[in-house]
């Protein structure tokens, strides 16, 4: 078994997916000899042919388009959009059709579609290319979010998503698609949706965050062990629906929580899991919920990227912050 | 600027076609099926149906007993011609105007009522498993129409998908995006616009310089072609040569259906705000029953008896389906979160629960609505 | 000095604004000879001359290109989208465009323009009419998101967001268009942005609101005070930015603090109120915040919408959760 | 289907325009401005101008000095025709590889150095005050350029909007919604599709089924016309005419100029996964630089030691431009805040003052970056 990358593992899982059923269907621009511009799809059209794995003309309202139509008929399409900063021509069609087909059919016609994108900052990678705007989608009842932060997770949580009988936007956070590598078993399982995964188990304070982030949290929680604080680290992975029972089960236990998100901070999901611990952990808080944060303004480009992105360093300021109060 | 330096390196020509004049005089040769009284008498049938649905429909709005409602007025012949030439197990993708076909494709009267009386299970279409639910957001359903056509094709499927949408339609950039892949992919899909001349307010020529809609289809490279839509012989023609080119493999077509929209834009429209109720009136000359009409009487043998029989049929048909619709308990507000997902999320249950419990008091309280 | 409704007093910003300046420009589908389809632009175009007052193709994206691009030359550009429901293809334009111009040239070309929108449910309108997505826009750095709900505060609010130098999102609560009537001086003047306005003073609970529900709140507020409870109403009418400070001097007085919006309640704007209270406002909160908002579900077509939208009772329900506890 | 039955109701014909072939050779009537050897030169040296900064862009990002970067090579004519058309009161919407006519536009080559290195300065134009900066997201400068178009029209300014954008951007539905206006408002416009066979990975041919991208015109009821994009006397002609229709008042055109994209799609594509090195080497015969130097080395006297002069030239420019680059301190982080409303609200100074305590901590501590 090899330790692979998570977007090995992401190419994994649409292999195993296009392999286990003949109607999974890939496509978006660039994703077929191509195989991606991150090589997400790397020799899946040799291997399964340019009627499965296919480049679409350069128009993403279209592909969310067609991905809906694609799976109201049955097919499970699996939509790459390039970048995370060219999906909003996609959100009409999620918002006003992915989202209700089944609800305005009465159950009569489903949407079992992926949209992928990878997403975040942090690649000095030209503007627009750079976004976190996950908030959007989490806001759209009948929709699921999905990010993973790991190889493992990647490669389950995609199976999980292309098996979902309802549409999911899986954002693939870029930084870390190489960043890691783990042993990965080809073995067709998927991971559970609609629910957290426990990253590390701590006492003092719950740090909650996602997708790239992961990484600056799960550094932040090794250098606060080292001076004596110990952390709960969560990673959300489905971001809508929100397992809260989860976080609100840590949090009655640690009495603090800092959340870390990249996108900008207002509306962000990190205002809906601060809000919820606001309504229903109020008791157990012993200090303000804190969230670090992308901030209130345009995503720089990419010389003040890093000024821009939660770090390390701020997450545990932050972190000290509610262990100082109350 | 000479000749000599430019080369002319591509050519196209648009073509309009009508067989039966507004006198219901052949002008052209007649296509096959039109040759059978039954096949004329039964798109006749189906066009007088749609319009007596149609007048009913807005006297339930006007009452209070219905919501904001679309007519079809005047353009029966573009959707019947359509849903008489689809088979059944195509699939069609309609606006908010295509009733005509809709019928024909086993959509209930009852059901459009529902749907217009605010009610998702009016779009259950129980009847009819494989067309979309009418699409209200403009030109959204033409990237889905090759979707589906995609999923056809890739199967081998001998299906056609089609999408219906309206003069103003064309202005928006999903349905370029839908026809230029269906041409780049050679899709089995037909787009009919239907060209009523208006875009609620807004005229035709407002919406675009293009001379015909039909010339859409080069930005394509697709075949397109202009109809009378208010002609629905050759309506039908010019879509079962469009819906056999698309199931031969042939590729795709854009039929513009040159019509007028003879109501308000919506029950919720005063259109004499904008447009003067003459040149209405001169659309009555072109009215598509009564042309077929003239046809049959002329041809066929048509006469008042039957005529009288079948306007008495439909509206039975019509009294049958509004009784349908106002008998129709409300749906229990938790249902609302019924058809969201195939199974609830944990997360929401709670916010069902809070709406069964809410609904049960109203219910124990004053009545619903 | 006539007495007139928030459909009126929009009517009459746009007026005194087209009035006031050659730049200013109207345009939108069914805006001129129409007068909208609920008649914002009543007269205009008769008044105001088609060159100034127009319709456009039914492209929704191109009238936020085009007022992007008018707003780049110095017009005001005042642009509607005919429902909210239909805003969406809109979102990529105003997300990379309309709200990074000035931050992408360093100040060189500039966005003042408004997209003007009816929005919200309760009239019984068919499918997509009754949208309250307003958290999309509020996410948006760089974006101003405004909602009027009287006839003083529309004109005051609108003709502040025609003179704004930056892009505006001006969302107006179609149900109540026509609900009250207010005298409004056509003076010229516009009301401050980036403010809550006070609609009631109370010392019990504060009770934050915007749009079509401040209606539901102040009956909520009135029917409270008749049992003797005292509720201070905030009306947010900016929602992005947001004016924390008022809520947070006000929840300071009262203790408790219940937020009414429309939308969906998964990152709604209400949880970023709800997160700031639990980060700024810990401590003088005697109770969970409460939110009282639409379910997160498609919004029903209208049989069902009463059963969706933030009721009276509801209101007061919540009241008396937070004035229960603690 | 017989004819009588349809009649044509619109006919269209796209031209194509080529006047100095592969050779260098006059195929077509000289234009006017290219009896001068002056404006010859003039064309050709911005060309190599273009390709000198190109060059060693792509070498300032191959040693890390900057970020990923689009080449322009073998579309200078293109790029160069458009900037030496325009007046500078006009208004250009460039994508990301019109820096032929944007430095001849005023946007200084450190500036577009500034950009490709993650910097917003870069898009701050010192000398350039109309343009549009460089626009990522495909396609959607078309509806700006008509907005902006809009505003020349109402105030009676003799000037034109011009955006440019690719083969793949024509798929896009922003692009039809914005050339479908410009018809229908007949704007002062002129959109140029600068077909360089490619959209990253993906062929022309995959992106439509139209056999030529000028006929996306015939949608919008506009002028489309093909220019051999090679060819930069023929591409500032068909240039000029068309501005000059949208500055007069006759609307807009939309040109399809045909090049190719000679470099990878960005320095972060690597075009050999998807295209065979020889046709890339093919299309080197057509080189616009080495025709033109063809055609004024026969007509003009230009000869090897001006030839030499040049490239000096231009290499001391693009050092001079490289060294302003290298040389600029970085930003002050909260300069982030600075530019996103004309005044900070409220509610983010905190943001912004965090920002500047934790840039100034870091500047104490570790440097930047
Ligand atoms: C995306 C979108 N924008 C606006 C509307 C509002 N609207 C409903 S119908 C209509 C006019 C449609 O005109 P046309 O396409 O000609 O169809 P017709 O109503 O004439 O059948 C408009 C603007 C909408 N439904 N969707
Ligand atoms: C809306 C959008 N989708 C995707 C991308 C990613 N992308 C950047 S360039 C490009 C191809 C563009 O091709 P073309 O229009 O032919 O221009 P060229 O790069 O060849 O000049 C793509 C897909 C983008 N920038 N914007
Ligand atoms: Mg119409
Ligand atoms: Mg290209």
């Amino acid at each position: 078994m090899a330790e692979i990358t998570i977007i090995e593992a992401v190419n994994l899982a649409m292999a195993r997916a296009l392999e286990n059923s003949p109607d999974v269907i890939i496509f978006g621009e660039d994703v077929g000899l191509n195989g991606g511009v991150f090589r997400a799809t790397d020799g899946l059209q040799q291997r399964y042919g340019t009627d499965r794995v296919l480049d679409t003309p350069l128009a993403e309202t279209l592909i969310a388009g067609m991905a809906i139509g694609m799976a109201s008929q049955g097919l499970r399409p699996v939509a790459e959009i390039q970048f995370m900063g060219f999906i909003y021509p996609t959100i009409e069609q999620m918002i006003c059709h992915a989202t209700r087909l089944r609800n305005r059919s009465r159950g009569r016609i489903t949407c079992p579609m992926v949209l992928r994108a990878p997403y975040g900052g942090g690649i000095h990678a030209p503007e627009h290319h750079s976004e976190s705007t996950e908030a959007i989608f989490a806001h759209m009842p009948g929709l699921r979010v999905v990010i993973p932060s790991s190889p493992l997770r990647a490669y389950g949580l995609l199976l999980a998503a292309i098996q979902d009988p309802d549409p999911v936007v899986f954002l693939e956070p870029k930084r870390i698609y190489r960043m890691m590598k783990q042993e990965v078993a080809d073995d067709g399982e998927a991971l559970p949706l609609d629910v957290c995964f426990q990253l590390r188990d701590g006492t003092d304070v719950t740090l909650v965050t996602w997708g790239a982030m992961t990484h600056e949290t799960l550094q932040a929680a090794d250098q606060l062990e080292a001076e004596g604080v110990s952390c709960d680290v969560i990673d959300v992975a489905t971001i809508k629906p929100l397992d809260m029972e989860t976080i609100l089960n840590s949090v009655a236990r640690t009495g603090r929580c800092v959340i870390v998100h990249e996108a900008a901070r207002t509306c962000g999901v990190g205002a809906e899991i601060a809000a919820q611990l606001a309504e229903h952990g109020l008791l157990s808080l012993f200090a303000p919920v804190q969230r670090v944060t992308g901030y209130d303004t345009i995503m720089p480009m990419f010389k003040l990227e890093n000024d821009y992105m939660p770090s390390t360093d701020r997450i545990i300021a932050a972190v000290k912050k509610t262990l100082e109060e109350a | 600027m000479t000749n000599e330096e430019k080369k002319c390196v591509a050519q196209f020509e648009i073509h309009y076609t009508q067989l039966l004049n507004q006198q219901g005089e052949l002008v052209g040769p007649l296509p096959e099926f039109a040759a059978s009284a039954e096949a004329l008498i039964a798109l006749y049938r189906t066009m007088v149906q749609t319009r007596t649905f149609d007048t009913k429909a807005i006297a339930l709005q006007r009452t209070g007993k219905m919501g904001t409602y679309s007519s079809s007025l005047g353009q029966e012949a573009v959707s019947v011609g359509i849903g008489s030439a689809m088979r059944f197990e195509d699939v069609l993708l309609p606006t908010y105007r295509e009733y005509g076909a809709q019928f024909q494709r086993g959509v209930a009267m009852s059901e459009i009522l529902r749907y217009w009386g605010g009610d998702e299970r009016g779009m259950a279409y129980q009847h009819q498993p494989h067309d979309m639910p009418i699409t209200v957001p403009i030109a959204t359903h033409v990237p889905q129409c090759a979707g589906i056509a995609y999923a056809m094709k890739l199967r081998n499927e001998p299906r056609v998908a089609v999408s219906v949408l309206g003069d103003g339609a064309t202005s928006k950039g999903d349905f370029y995006e839908g026809i230029n892949v269906a041409g780049a992919w050679q899709l089995p899909m037909v787009v009919v616009v239907t060209n009523n001349q208006w875009a609620i307010s807004v005229p035709r020529d407002v919406q675009t310089h293009a001379q015909t809609l039909a010339q859409k289809a080069i930005a394509a490279g697709i075949p397109g072609e202009q109809v009378d839509g208010n002609d629905v012989i050759a309506m039908r023609h010019v879509m079962l040569n469009a819906l056999e080119r698309a199931r031969s493999g042939a590729g795709p077509t854009l039929i513009e259906a040159i019509t007028y929209r003879m109501h308000d834009h919506t029950t919720a429209d005063d259109a004499s705000r904008y447009r003067e109720q003459t040149v209405v009136d001169e659309h009555k000359l072109l009215d598509p029953i009564e042309r077929l009409k003239k046809y049959i009487t002329a041809h066929h043998n048509w006469d008042e008896t039957q005529e009288n029989e079948l306007h008495e049929t439909c509206a039975a048909e019509v009294e049958a389906a509004v009784s349908s619709y106002l008998e129709t308990p409300p749906a229990p507000p938790e249902t609302m979160f019924d058809h969201l997902y195939e199974t609830l999320p944990d997360a929401l249950q709670s916010q069902r629960d809070e709406v069964e419990r809410l609904g049960k008091q109203k219910q124990g309280g004053d009545d619903n609505g």
